[in-house]
């Protein structure tokens, strides 16, 4: 354990935090919505000194032979070395892995996309979400800035027009069919605190992850616990809290 | 509430256990863990020395663990090699099973755990982390606390634990825990599903009560084993 | 060379094996039928501590355009590192290539998948028979392991329903259709004596080893020498020894 | 001639330019170029250890360039991973920035330059050079000059600047360069057409003309860039 | 630097070559026609040391969407480590990947082949032409080789019949419409001097290096800059000698 | 018997023979191996320094072989790169050369042996075998014999040597052989087919006496490659 980590853990045994926030103090969150033109739904997403990006794009595609009538709903977040000197090349690792499956049951476990709705031709044609997480500077609590983002870029997606088997990307108009906006929020246990929205050195710190997403009537549609164990008391408190932070971030969509 | 699953258990029934440690011959310590029609076999390779060295710890272990699938476990094969899906239980299974250990007592090696699905359906992870504890235990190597593991869910108002066959349509969630009793704590969490707070905390209890039981399987499986070891 | 090598040479030139065994003796072998529920059929097969399970595994496919009229047969294994401390994670080597192939080529040439029963529709629709090769224990000839497992799993299996374009897997009845039962018998040459059933131990001492299958009428449908150079004596004593011997296994089966 | 473009521009005008230096604040040095439609980042880290260590070049540092496109920065999704493509752009673009860098200052480090496109509307490479050329400036690495880049083309028999939408179907060429227009050397050229020697001659008269444009930007940025930090 | 990098900069400086050639003049070129018996169209091409064979095989494919009438073009180069103690084994890595895009973008954008000439059915089936580029012997100046391989290569190519869905390899007889031969030509640039055909000396000791592919009218039809900064005159001087090259090599193919 | 053979030979013939060595001057040793429409080519590198430094042996040399097929060998277009059939000849062909080297002479070192089939009529494990062998005794390697290796089969009763064609269909059984002549060892034995082991013992047999055909011929390639040399 370094110093910092040291002082990050005597700090918040006096409930302080290195940057002076609350514990259940997010840091400053920004949205713009659609910054990306040639995407069908974009935002870029800042907490703190977090950027995030994140696209969707759609395409046609052939359903799942066991779900015919429903369209797809494809996750990806690439954690390229761009955005972080602790990010390596080559093919998606566990890190990332995890970040874009977080994101993808959140949207899918609420059923945020009315994915029957995506559906062209029953059994043989029907319609791709790709849902691209492109972290652009990374300093702590990247599953709240994507999974925000990407609840953004679907809320302001615009499907592109399907012309016998050719899509027009030039004339977007009618929204995705959109039911939910889940939202994530990630809380990190120190020595035995909880603090919310943790900071990139708060996360080094750390002792346990755990990341609850809600939807708009506060029902829990997905949890990620991450890293070391955790007390019940403080996955409860994580759960409760869950609830009103996402109520909150919800409204920046 | 009595109401009955389709195979007949109650809703706080597990389903038959059958737990054995040391089937692999070759590993430092190795277990089979089957729960109805779900089995996995975890090896234990390990604490060794860990090439390339750029790779080593200097003051800790690295822990290891890689989640498989046998292509023939389910009923449409399942390629063979990683996938998202086996990634992501490779690094949830690790961090179940490390709050359990004492890495720093072997600084620049690796604990290599290896759990293979034989047979699934439902709870393969968990019934992989079940058997990698034990297999982590036959190893010899020390622990605070066994992790035991199971998924519970809320099916027609009941909390329902272990879920199988097409319970993991009807239920509310699929709540998946390790916990290790002795010691309170959880080390995994995860869910899918759509419920509001309190039931996800009435799921976890169910979990924990259901981890306990699993607890006394899996030291049972281990006296047994080590009481033969006695006899030889 | 280790010391236990040169014991084991030492010990072969007085015509005796580290375990006691006779140059012509198997490890006790056993043989468990359909242990795997979900696979089409399966296998586990123990040839001393050597423990090998096969799953058969069925699919529909389109057939190579060469072969309109034919099923397919794909035979793959993998080295899991949960199997021995020698075998390393990552995609397949050459030496579980080489043991899927040496499977792979005794059922196909002994034709013992009738594979033209396996055509649906001409050109269009086959079964496709998988054959999954998992060692979990490595003490020594995997492949003789591995080919009687398959054979069992193949001898055992029963395929799924076909309704339409879906694969009924609950209501399995017919038997694959099976004409032959090819045994591989493998041999290690350990300095100029020949062994059978080589143990781990042995197979690091060896210089050469041969394996060869038969089928039940005695005839040769595959052969496979692998490391160092063999004498002619040897291979003609592992030619016909392999026929007694495959008999013997073709038994448990 | 006085031809008017798709966009209303005349044949030396360059889209409108946007430049921001410092976008990533993990990175030694980063920049944002903008040109019309088409968006680049590019973040260098370094110089820094090489590893693994027979990677090391003992006399020099290894410059490294990756360029990518984000998956949705084009009409049609692009799929993630290095593509032919993107391999060679990130070919060229390194030998395009090398000249520009004293490599023989760092032994046995590697600088690393990543370079995303976020929005493609055609030249996308060359907006990838100057935004790299800017973060490596950024990082306060040494350069011997900036290195600078657009393409050129020639369209209905006119030299024509910045191709942008259609007119990379209506050129006879597509020409992009990059150049150090202080040492008045040329260190990215490649060219896609059908054109006589004369109008190749031509063309990359006019992509240098284009490059001085840019580099007055570049120097812009830079100086917006530090005039901020000297009044924090 | 090296002391031969340094004496071949040194000679350059007297316009001196290490091998006693004029700074504008070729290695021996030579260039076999159709050695490959298997391949629709072949070449062996020996610029000095320096040995390239480029084959080109058909077969029949799925049109890109946005050019439904057109066949498709695919060029490849495999950097064999048989041919060169610096090349490596593993999947192609950039000077591969360059050394096909330049060959691929001197064919494509000279409008070689009548692409529309290979449409079989439109949106449907095109004929695919592949150009693999295989390296032998690497001495030098691999652009120029392969290029005048692959132009000979696909001049003296002969199409497969098509019968239905299926291809007669044995029945060759119709020409690829083919309506160019780019020919490309590459220089070094060594301290400021320029010199064609560079050896694999000298391409350890240049500073720059521009290839130039023409066509016969006398048109480029690509470029492709590598390595060091360039003056404009030498690219002035690159691009004026490659016509003239281009037309000399030309006449071999 | 009297089976005149579909290019016209008798069943003990083997298909035009013509063998070169020196063919690659990068490589210490080369060799190109044609047998009728069948055309092998080999380069030999090493013994050098094994890199990186862990996968070194420290009293012996490691051989690698690597088999593969350029994609226009072949009727249909085989894709680049390593295939499960090319890596399996690989090995094969490795453990068959391995047997005439002293490797234990190079310790640390590795030899690399990379053969490129450019025609391809049958038989391209043997005539790679061939041109491998002849390139490592062209790289001045000393070898206990060299290895030289055919296929041999069974036609209408006739026991038939180097199968070419069609021939390959109508045999009861394709059974390529590598053997070291002088020293009087198999070193490569493959079979598929259906036949009974005396039949097996016979196409052995024959598949001999084309390899001491076969040898005699390397032996004058090598010969006139050391001619010229002398010469020179």
């Amino acid at each position: 354990m370094n110093v910092q980590d040291q002082y990050i853990i005597n700090l918040i045994q006096k409930a302080h935090r290195i940057d002076g926030r609350g514990l259940e103090d997010f840091r400053k969150v920004t949205l713009e919505k659609n910054p990306i033109g040639q995407a069908e739904g974009s935002a870029l997403v800042q907490i703190g000194n977090t950027k995030v990006v994140v696209g969707v794009k759609m395409g046609v595609g052939t359903p799942f032979p066991d779900t015919p009538k429903e369209g797809i709903l494809i996750c990806n977040a690439e954690l390229s070395p761009l955005a972080s000197p602790n990010f390596e090349l080559g093919p998606p690792g566990e890190e990332s892995i995890e970040l874009a499956r977080i994101i993808d049951r959140g949207i899918r476990e609420s059923k945020a996309i009315d994915v029957e709705k995506l559906c062209i031709t029953e059994g043989e044609k029907v319609w791709m979400v790709f849902v691209d997480i492109y972290p652009i500077n990374h300093q702590g609590n990247l599953i709240d800035a994507s999974g925000l983002a990407a609840a953004s870029a679907l809320a302001n997606a615009k499907m592109p027009k399907l012309e016998g088997d050719k899509l027009i990307y030039d004339e977007k108009k009618t929204p995705l069919p959109l039911k939910e906006l889940p939202i994530p929020v990630t809380f990190a246990q120190i020595k035995d605190h909880l603090v919310v929205d943790p900071s990139l050195e708060e996360e080094r710190a750390m002792n346990g992850r755990i990341t609850v997403s809600t939807k708009e009537n506060g029902n829990v549609c997905a949890i990620q616990k991450g890293g070391d164990a955790m007390t019940m008391a403080n996955i409860e408190k994580a759960l409760d809290m869950s609830v009103k932070k996402g109520k909150d971030l919800r409204k920046l969509v | 509430m009595s109401t009955k699953r389709e195979d007949g258990r109650g809703p706080e029934d597990i389903r038959p256990i059958k737990m054995e440690v040391g089937v692999i011959k070759n590993a430092d310590g190795s277990a089979m863990v089957s729960l109805g029609k779900t089995v996995a076999i975890a090896a234990v390779y390990g604490p060794r020395e860990l090439h390339p060295k750029h790779l080593q710890v200097s003051n800790r272990a690295r822990l290891k663990c890689i989640y498989s699938m046998a292509p023939f476990s389910t009923t449409e094969r399942v390629r063979p090699g990683p996938s998202r899906r086996s990634s992501e239980i490779s690094k949830v299974t690790r961090e179940s099973l490390e709050p359990a250990l004492f890495l720093e007592n072997f600084p620049k090696t690796t604990i290599d755990v290896f759990i293979l699905i034989v047979q699934a359906n439902a709870g393969t992870r968990t019934a992989g982390i079940n058997a990698a504890s034990l297999a982590l235990a036959d190893a010899g190597i020390e622990m605070r606390d066994l992790v035991t593991s199971v998924a519970a869910g809320k099916i027609d108002g009941t909390y329902t634990i272990d879920l199988a066959g097409k319970e993991e349509e009807a239920t509310d969630c699929d709540l998946p825990i390790a916990y290790m009793p002795r010691i309170d704590k959880i080390t995994l969490l995860q869910m899918d599903g759509d419920m509001p707070v309190k039931d996800v905390k009435g799921t976890i209890e169910l979990a924990k009560k259901g981890c306990k039981i699993l607890y006394e399987e899996q030291k049972k499986a281990l006296l047994k084993k080590w009481a033969k070891e006695g006899l030889e």
